[in-house]
């Protein structure tokens, strides 16, 4: 039988049940390969429950770099009978299937293309231990223990996990490193090991770190110098406060008085949250709140009343499936004309998307910079794929001295100095004006802020001129912003090329090792990651210079694509979508498959992982 | 369509210890329509924070929308305001406290804007504790979208349009009281003598202060038949007391009548004197301010003066533990953590 | 001095103070001009709050039919002396300021290229009455005199007038009609009557009614069989449900009984008036709420839910100027980029455009119809301008034995005959799907509705392939949609032309009149009346079929242009804005401005009144 | 994930007057955490509805969102369901009450789906008397998102996480209370026998009921130092009395024991039978249940039992005055009011 062959290059998923302990098994196995010197890409695919249903854990190893999904698997490892025949399904031809041979395998189950392999895990667990839990927490480690024999893995960097894993508790290692033994040994005892697949210590990660993006951006408004926090919980974004507040407490108790620099508000609902954010904002302080699609509904109204009153807001919105409560597990980029366009009459909002744990980080700090110098929403979309699992990314890195950008700010001793203050005046023609804090000065720069009309002088008014007079300042103000915001990154393709992909957050590592494919075959394609909304005019020549740019998305709508037009006036047959909307993160085949399908005069509108990608078995 | 008070000052004017006569607290000409009692309240509020030579910008007036929110236009022009959106005042304040505790919070609702779709909101700060006097002027109708019933009036009360109301009506005092705050007090926008001396202690107050204002709207309730017009409320209010503000400084001149008299030391040193209680009612005991307020909804009277203070009050920051220092005043200097520690940290997720 | 000309075609417009009973005098006036078979179309303009400020009340009269806003004033009434240095001042040069003259006009605002006419209003009230009450009252009674002789003005028609308006008070008939003849008298005797702008009995109105938008709406909703009405008070939409209400009352009372054929819930907020609408929509009755931006705004969230659980939803958004709380009591087109987006995730939402009274009310019953047929929100978007002013339009019809089309449910007969069902099951290939109502049968046909994913059955799936179907059917359901909504309107130009107009809603009456202008300078242009979205082929065909198409909007960001441009794929150059945002409705005499401008080379950037129009003399 | 239970019925298995097994108000496997609270409550629901006869397909099951709110998928199989959004559903049972007023409304919900975002609906939809019964499985905590505490963890309670909840605790019971709402118990889901009839009598009762459910978490609030745990809660419960509920057809069968006793007859005929009562508390007097909640609130025990009932409840669609036809069976012809009709409209608009 054909077996898959590959040194450092192959797809792993591991099928559990949530709730047993499978997870921190899962992550020892994908850090001990990064420790080898391995880039390693995890993803957790779990269900919307606490305990006792069906969860996945993806890992791409990739010698190479490529750190998105690929497509198809090539070794399963299903510890869960509920799964099971799911899981053998998925294997790529040639591939491995790892089981518990406990229980012998479904016959109807067995598939003539790929390896099967038995590992008594239960079996083992039974002889060796008496307590039920930890019969099921070290059934996950034997099985780690068991692939570091199948995949030829170095056993001391395991062990060293374990050491460093239990640091603090140091009477576990040893039986975890048993554990560990005892999967290893069967494995070498019983399996022909190593299998075609395997790995080898490499030098391909260099100073990369592993982390997710939540907690990266809760370092970010950490580093940023937010000090008010306000949300409500909601998967998958409620990592971003706690990590937030983990940091805080390390880092931002006053060592003299224990007391703390920052306040975390758990409020009622999102529009509380957001709420709370514009008070604290409009009265000096960083402020942030982080959600997801259902909470930035009901931050409308209050995102409107940040716009048109011109208050420093930062929202971090990590995205999951939708529409409504979706699937809320599940990965998507599908709220992003809710956001751009968010609440009644005529509003914008500044969007950034950062693609790896590193923009993550310094977006969330740039966001209070560019919130209190753009005085506006800045909402920071990203989402669950990126926000909660480990991905690889340089190291976070700080400038040290460098300032906050406190953006406009008119002080007690310019208002002492007769400097004139109008709230909406533009005196320095950019269509930002001064804003003064609470309680600045004992008689000047006292304003009214309101949601309502009013005049330069923030003084109510129903008159239509000065109404439409601010109102085209904040259309000029938009001009200003595409200047602020992060610029477009270009990649240039190996040959002159008229085509071009152009991509946005966590689609970004799928779309740069599919064109690799592509070029492979001699498709070569230049590629732009947009990294804003407002889009500046890089974005604008970008498309223009090509004949046809794929724009991938992973949403149904093609929302990205949405803006562009209505942004941009283009011609027809301009822009192409690549879309993945299944809630999984686009894979590299998927998006190759789309790309070629369209350039074969393939049909126009939106493909989607079960009719075109499954068809090639991913 | 407002306009600045003109500032020429009468030369003897009374000014308060800071120099500051009460014009320095006044705002905007209102808007409101001749004889809405949201406009008495406003002048109360005026006066008090005139006489306890609260500086004005120190104060910082918000609220939500409708014709009471639009009052904040109208007294403390030298303060920042915010008329944020509709119902969501409290959480407005909630993040303007956390971020600078020092300045005195003031917020401003109407029984639509607190009770109808700012009741979570409301129920939240409530039970936060967050140190702020909240003012409810509180007409038993939307005045500002011309006069629908709103979820404070009584039920078989009667507004202009004709329909008595079907509901039952919703108690903020009892409300807040359930929700854990920690100063309640209700008034009557006709009885500033009682109005001014309840917003001095709520000002004084450290945590959650509501003050229920029943301010009749002449507009669209003030008819026979409804039970927010001047005329009911002058007819069935019932004080619990009589209230005195005495600020830190100042030494008991008045000499008090007879009667069970309670004196409470508040946080910032000044003391607030009751006397001739209702004989059941406890102000400091929870359970007699909410034995005295069913008492009193039984009756159908409208129950006045201070009903309830948590003399031992410990407000959102206490419970926080949050630095005593402004956040909003925090430079990067004691906020970002610098470099090597990310080098840590990094070293950590390798 | 030149003097304004014309018989029949004149704006007017009155200067009051509100809460003064302004109001109803000004109504008699437009009326009876009405009544005299003349077009008339009264806009109020007034303040957000509640009284003592300025408020207006423009009064178009055009024999020829036009109903818009035309733009310029040729006689202002003004009895504010707050708002008097503005009302002079626009009156066009010839025409007439009538004011109250027992106080001397200033001196400063004297214009001398206006007809300055005094009445003594004042005076004569004190003369004529002792009570306070009485002589604000009669004050605007007077004025309507005196204009009746300024304008030759059919008495009669007004006295008639009067005996209606009390009816069942019918001693207040007498008085008002002496204040009537106190005004005319003055008038008569010492001002030169008429003035150059007078009327004349025409035939010009026909069959035609005097109604506003909301009322219309109110009735749509009667006579389209709503029984369930959720509702949060917001200006300018609580008048619909008022008027729901009051024909309710009427004709849905069972005699029998006196028991409500109908409810109506003033709920807490916005949130729970559509979530209301939702629950009562899911039980089969036909439901509707009613509402402004901020509350679009908060019912983003349950938006998204009915779009996902199909839930026929039926909401009228009545537009004001936004965004935030904006001018409330202004006008604006400004809803359509956040209806047409609402909610997060991949979500559509259906919208329809009215223009007049009469398609408020046939739109309004429709919109039951397309709800249940379609099984999702159809947002009808009205605004300030039609809703609350009286606008001429045809008369309603209903069509008796007309049968509502309660889309397809499936009943206890079908089910107890074995018919299949699956409520997200495509059984008709036109994707959309049979739903049952609870309690139709004791065993068959229950299923659970949710805002989370699931399969064709109901059952609760988190399997991307069966997610993806369901959003693709969806998708589907679009392209069913645009055969349904209300196509759009063409109006060809006189001659062979490839330039147009596309315009929606409020715009119509002004475009048609800037249309003939321009057709007159030789300039014809068809025109296209957007009247729903999705926008269907038609739509796209006649874009396509000109080379320039101005897109006439009532708001700041061009946001039905931005939905065309997203929707279809259009060459640069292509779609041209003519916008007014300023809160007041769009005038013919702006449009005709602003295409000029565009024709003459001008500037792309969408132009708005006060730069363009009121350079003109607007 | 979820799966239909399979029906194969056994034989012998009681059926009730219906000839319903209780099997047939069951619905899919439940997938919340071994152990959970709210399965129990599940149970109970499955219980009473199956003794009481009630078809299950005139039941409307409603929920928000939470683990409580997945639970109506684990009962009623054959009634219809609506998971509708987060703190949302009163309005959805609002709605769906005014559409068709025959049905049993059993709306379900979680303590972060009622106190917190859910605050304004609770409160509204119990001061609007609505015919519903309203279940709360109240942990304390945010079982979905991984176990922040809600606004009803007691303050000092410490959730597995491990910090102690610094604000004070909002009481479903109170506040329904304070809003109006007719019928109000509290219960375990530990306790069945006090659960059932509660949930019988709550069905049985015209007008908004109540039952806040204590429920524990045991994933995220089962641990020591937690108020909400089984330990903690079977220490603490302190029952009002004995609750039994008798349908209409039936006889009284059992004997009671001595103790003050009382017996109501319903608006559909059955009766309910309480016995044993706390000596302060009459639960047919709102003061008296205010004090006797308060009283144990000040103890630190949780008083469960039937609360309060008022006997004379007129829900929404008495004071609405609302058909007696549900609304959603009449037709255009009851609807529409026909052409000529709006012939004398248009003629009254020239
Ligand atoms: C989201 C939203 N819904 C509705 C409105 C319309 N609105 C403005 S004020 C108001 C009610 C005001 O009532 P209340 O708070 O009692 O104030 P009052 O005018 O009686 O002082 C409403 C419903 C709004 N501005 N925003
Ligand atoms: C608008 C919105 N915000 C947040 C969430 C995330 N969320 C789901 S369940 C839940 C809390 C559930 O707590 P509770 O109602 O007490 O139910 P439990 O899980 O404890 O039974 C939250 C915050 C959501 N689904 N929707
Ligand atoms: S409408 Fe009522 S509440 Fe509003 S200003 Fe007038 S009197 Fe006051
Ligand atoms: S997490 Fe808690 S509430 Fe949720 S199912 Fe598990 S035990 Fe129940
Ligand atoms: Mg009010
Ligand atoms: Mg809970």
């Amino acid at each position: 039988m054909k077996k898959l062959e590959s040194v450092n290059d192959f797809v792993i998923k591991f099928a559990n049940v949530n709730g047993t302990g499978s997870a921190s098994a899962n992550n020892m196995f994908a850090k001990a390969l990064f420790r080898m010197g391995l880039p390693v890409s995890p993803k957790n695919i779990f269900p919307s429950n606490i305990q006792g249903l069906p969860t996945w854990y993806e890992v791409r190893v990739s010698e190479a770099g490529y750190l998105g999904r690929r497509g198809g698997i090539d070794i399963a490892l299903s510890v869960n009978p509920q799964s099971m025949a799911q899981d053998i399904s998925e294997v790529e031809p040639g591939g491995y299937f790892i089981y518990d041979n406990t229980k012998p395998l479904d016959l109807r189950l067995v598939r003539n293309d790929v390896n099967i392999i038995g590992i008594p895990l239960t079996r083992i667990c039974n002889e060796e231990y008496k307590d039920p839990r930890q019969r099921q927490l070290f059934k996950n480690v034997i099985y780690v223990g068991a692939l570091a024999a199948l995949l030829d893995m170095d056993f001391k960097v395991l062990t060293d996990l374990v050491a460093d894993q239990f640091k603090g508790k140091e009477k576990l290692i040893l039986p975890n490193i048993h554990a560990l033994e005892l999967g290893h040994q069967y494995a070498r005892n019983n399996v022909d090991c190593p299998l075609g697949i395997r790995v080898q210590a490499a030098d391909a990660v260099g100073d990369k770190i592993l982390l997710d993006g939540n907690t990266a951006l809760g370092l970010g408004a950490v580093y940023g110098g937010a000090t008010v926090a306000a949300w409500y919980p909601i998967t998958p974004s409620t990592s971003v406060v706690d990590a937030f507040e983990k940091y805080a407490r390390r880092v931002r108790i006053d060592p003299g008085t224990g007391r703390k620099n920052y306040a975390i508000v758990q409020a009622e609902d999102e529009l509380s949250a957001i709420g709370m954010v514009i008070g604290a904002s409009w009265n000096g302080a960083r402020a942030f709140t982080a959600t997801s699609g259902p909470g930035v509904s009901l931050m409308s109204e209050f995102l409107g009343l940040a716009y048109f009153a011109e208050i420093p807001t930062v929202l971090f919105d990590v995205q999951r499936a939708g529409p409504s409560t979706g699937m809320p597990t599940r990965t998507q980029q599908s709220d992003i004309l809710s956001t751009a366009y968010a609440s009644h009459g005529d509003t914008k909002q500044v969007l950034l998307f950062p693609s790896t744990p590193k923009e993550c980080f310094d977006f969330g700090a740039q966001a209070f910079d560019l919130a209190e110098r753009l005085q506006t929403p800045i909402i920071l979309m990203t989402d669950l794929d990126l926000g909660m699992n480990d991905n690889m990314s340089p190291p976070l890195e700080w400038e040290d001295g460098r300032e906050y950008d406190r953006g406009k700010v008119m002080t007690a001793e310019q208002l002492e100095a007769g400097v004139e203050f109008g709230r909406y005046t533009d005196v320095d023609g950019d269509a930002i004006c001064y804003r003064t804090y609470p309680a600045t000065h004992p008689s000047k720069g006292a304003f009214f802020t309101r949601g309502t009309s009013r005049d330069e002088k923030a003084v109510y008014t129903e008159k239509g001129e000065e109404y439409e007079e601010n109102m085209l300042r904040l259309m000029r103000k938009w001009d200003t912003i595409k200047e602020y915001v992060p610029g477009p990154e270009v990649v240039s393709a190996a040959q002159k090329t008229d085509i071009a992909v152009l991509y946005f957050g966590t689609s970004e590592e799928s779309s740069r090792e599919a064109l690799d494919y592509l070029a492979k075959e001699g498709v070569h394609m230049d590629a732009m990651r947009v990294r804003a909304f407002p889009f500046n005019h890089e974005v604008k020549s970008f498309i223009e210079e090509h004949e046809q740019v794929f724009v991938i998305e992973q949403n149904r709508d093609a929302q990205l694509r949405t803006l562009l037009m209505a942004e941009f006036e283009l011609g027809p047959d301009k822009l192409k979508s690549v879309l993945c909307f299944d809630g999984t993160p686009i894979s590299a085949r998927n998006i190759k498959k789309q790309i070629n399908l369209h350039l074969d005069g393939g049909e126009i509108q939106p493909l989607h992982r079960s009719r075109v990608a499954n068809a090639g078995g991913e | 369509m407002s306009y600045q008070i003109p500032k020429f000052r009468h030369p003897d004017l009374p000014v308060n210890e800071l120099g500051y006569t009460r014009a320095d607290y006044e705002g905007s000409i209102s808007t409101l329509c001749a004889g809405c009692g949201h406009d008495s309240i406003s002048g109360a509020i005026v006066r008090a924070c005139h006489e306890l030579s609260i500086e004005p910008h120190k104060i910082a007036k918000l609220s939500g929308i409708g014709c009471s929110s639009k009052a904040p236009t109208y007294f403390l022009g030298k303060s920042h305001g915010f008329n944020s959106v509709h119902g969501r005042m409290p959480s407005v304040v909630t993040g303007a406290a956390m971020a600078n505790r020092d300045l005195l919070y003031l917020g401003v609702s109407g029984d639509g804007d607190t009770a109808s779709i700012g009741m979570g909101q409301f129920a939240h700060v409530a039970r936060r504790n967050l140190n702020m006097v909240y003012i409810v002027m509180n007409n038993g109708c939307y005045g500002l979208t011309k006069g629908q019933d709103s979820a404070t009036a009584d039920e078989g009360s009667v507004s202009k349009k004709g329909d008595a109301n079907i509901y039952s009506a919703i108690d903020l005092c009892g409300t807040a009281l359930q929700m854990g705050a920690t100063f309640i007090a209700r008034s009557f926008s006709g009885d500033k003598a009682q109005l001014v001396p309840l917003i001095k202690a709520a000002i004084s107050h450290r945590g959650f202060a509501l003050i229920d204002v029943v301010s009749p709207c002449v507009t669209f309730n003030n008819n026979p038949g409804s039970t927010k017009s001047y005329e009911f409320v002058r007819d069935h209010a019932e004080a619990t007391g009589t209230v005195d503000f005495v600020p830190m400084q100042k030494e008991i001149t008045t000499e008090y009548e007879a009667g069970f008299s309670h004196e409470v030391t508040m946080h910032d040193g000044s003391s607030v004197h009751l006397y001739k209680m209702e004989e059941d009612l406890n102000p400091f005991d929870r359970t007699s301010a909410l034995i005295a307020m069913e008492k009193h909804r039984v009756a159908g009277d409208i129950l006045t003066g201070l009903i309830y203070m948590d003399k031992d009050s410990r407000d959102l920051h206490d419970v926080m533990e949050t630095s005593r220092r402004p956040l909003n005043t925090l430079g990067a200097e004691d906020l970002c953590p610098g470099n090597q520690m990310l080098k840590n940290i990094n070293a950590s997720l390798r």
